[in-house]
């Protein structure tokens, strides 16, 4: 028999069992204690690598193998009393229940099979990503009810999780964390920004971190290049993103010797 | 206004195009068409599925997802798909995910403890997965001191699988009515256990 | 070997199927189709073409687009599919696109590669279904060759998860502290799917 195998190619104990059944060709409404046991500790001493988490439960089905062989070479107590039997295991009755656990698990590994079956063929199906239908709607998030929709916390979740599965530890925002933003450098930040745009920029896009101080200092940098005509700002309607556009003054802007530094 | 029957099935064909890998909920097709019993679309659809199938010039086919159904490639055109880049590749689940998820599925509302004891070895980490894959989901606790998590199989589960709703699993107990032909399956499967025991 | 001309009809069928409302270049098909010069591909699409029109049972057509083509519906769809987006959306974000919404509002301004590597999975679906919904934008480009697009939230994300602005999201420092918790916490994730399994 060809022993060169590792642990993991088996999912357990029972899953052992059922491949040696099934290669001793033995039934397994008879399984020959004696024989499977054997059997099962010289597939078991064979194993290139037995990690030491997996390996314990192998070892207790290794176990109880052991005791239900040695139970059977003795010879069955004799002139039994009820009230004695209880320190008597019938080695019969743990066939038995080996039996029906392999039975069971010999069940589901059938129907892990079918759905292995099923994955498989879904995974060769394609579909296109669904077409943008913003142009038949009404592209107000807002109209989605409010017990439809995704909440903080869904979102929230969905990225600890991330974080978890991909075990980054490190908080991604330690970059930012305490940064100091003195406002002549966020000012030179927008107007740079600002000439490598053709556009102009939107309001929203300046303020580019989660961050308190970020906000604030960059606001203010805003206003300041306002007030030095620097930057032009348009709203064309109420709560409209206002749009940001270089002012007459950005040239005249010499961003280093600003005094704003504060 | 009534609809001619080829006109009700190229707007559900134009539907299922139009939401792609979302799919399209027997319930939507029905507001759109809402001349159609939900029946109706029902058999439209099935026979959509048999023209798709037979239609050797076609490589779309309409697969079952939960409530609904979705527009496909056929599984031939996997070869040709993937040399398109944008098409993310998923792997398929480890063998303990897939005997974990099938006890959820037969057996729910189950704990750790009883699928554990099924399968004869710790299945934590399978678990685990299938939660993050959101194939499945605590549905409750069970009585007693230990208040163990129960859990049970979620809608991801049954489009995962391409079943339309849990009845279309086959059924534990008749698997074991025809245990000869199992035992086949079974010699088919440690086959295909050798292959992976050589690659070792 | 030589593909059968149904079978070369059905390969283009799904490739344009795929690629969607994006369509597809002669030449990219003519990569998937070594076999066929650009012309045969064009007299095969051709004939598609006015088989998809005289189809009456099909909401489909192909479009011309530069060099090449593209799958849509029929212009009688338009009703349809405006009686389609009209219905309210009960689906909530997908799981794809509330991870990569949390990335862009935790790092912005970010680029596709950014989040990808987070991620580790292509992640361009995701981030065109979030700017399809107005969730984020482009906010300027990477400095670089490549001068990649920098994605960054919009006010409709801010509305559409209740926030006034930007610092209410909770630090990320404070919500690693309780990994071990979260795990836990996690099945709660698929609370949205609120029918279990019996009601489906």
């Amino acid at each position: 028999m060809e022993y060169k195998v590792k642990i993991d190619a088996f999912e357990g104990p029972l899953d052992l069992l059922l491949h040696l059944i099934k290669k001793l060709e033995i039934d397994i409404y008879d399984i020959p204690v004696a024989e499977i046991t054997d059997q099962y500790l010289d597939f078991i001493h064979h194993m290139q690598k037995l990690e030491l988490n997996v390996a314990s439960e192998y070892l207790l089905m290794a176990a109880t193998l052991i005791a239900m062989k040695s139970r059977m070479l003795l010879p069955k107590p004799e002139l039994l009393n009820d009230e004695d039997d209880d320190s008597y295991e019938d080695p019969e009755m743990t066939r038995e229940a080996l039996m029906q656990q392999l039975l069971d698990y010999r069940r589901f590994k059938e129907a892990a099979e079918a759905l292995k079956d099923s994955e498989k063929k879904r995974l060769l199906l394609f579909a296109k990503p669904p077409s943008d239908l913003t142009r038949y709607e009404n592209n107000d998030l807002t109209t989605i009810p409010l017990s439809g929709r995704a909440t903080m916390h869904d979102m929230l979740r969905a990225f600890r999780r991330l974080m978890l599965k991909k075990k980054l530890e490190q908080p991604l925002n330690t970059k930012i964390d305490r940064q100091v933003l003195p406002i002549g450098q966020q000012m030179n930040l927008v107007l740079q920004k600002l000439k490598t745009s053709d556009h102009g920029l939107s309001f929203h896009s300046i303020f580019s971190y989660p961050d308190r101080t970020h906000l604030i200092v960059t606001f203010l940098a805003l206003l300041e290049l306002m007030k030095m005509n620097a930057v032009t700002c348009v709203q064309s309607a109420n709560f409209d993103d206002i749009l940001i556009n270089l002012g007459e003054g950005a040239d005249d802007f010499e961003a280093n010797e600003n005094p704003f530094d504060y | 206004m009534i609809l001619k029957p080829t006109k009700i099935r190229s707007i559900i064909e134009g539907l299922l195009y139009l939401t792609g890998e979302e799919g399209c909920l027997i319930e939507q097709i029905n507001k759109v068409l809402p001349e159609c019993t939900n029946q109706e679309i029902i058999n439209y659809v099935e026979q959509m599925k048999k023209d798709y199938e037979a239609d050797e010039a076609s490589g779309l086919m309409i697969v079952d997802q939960p409530k609904g159904y979705r527009l496909t490639t056929k599984p031939f055109m996997a070869n040709y798909a993937e040399s398109f880049a944008a098409i993310p590749k998923t792997a398929p689940l480890s063998q303990a995910a897939l005997e974990t998820v099938a006890i959820v599925a037969y057996k729910q509302p189950v704990s750790r403890i009883d699928i554990e004891e099924i399968r004869g070895v710790k299945s934590e980490r399978a678990l685990q997965t299938l939660v993050v894959k959101g194939l499945i989901k605590e549905v409750g606790r069970a009585e007693g001191s230990g208040r163990a998590i129960l859990y049970g199989i979620t809608p991801v589960f049954l489009d995962y699988f391409g079943l339309h709703d849990l009845s279309e699993l086959p059924p534990l107990s008749e698997m074991m009515k025809h245990q000869n032909e199992q035992i086949d399956a079974y010699d088919l499967f440690y086959d295909h256990y050798k292959e992976t025991i050589k690659e070792l």
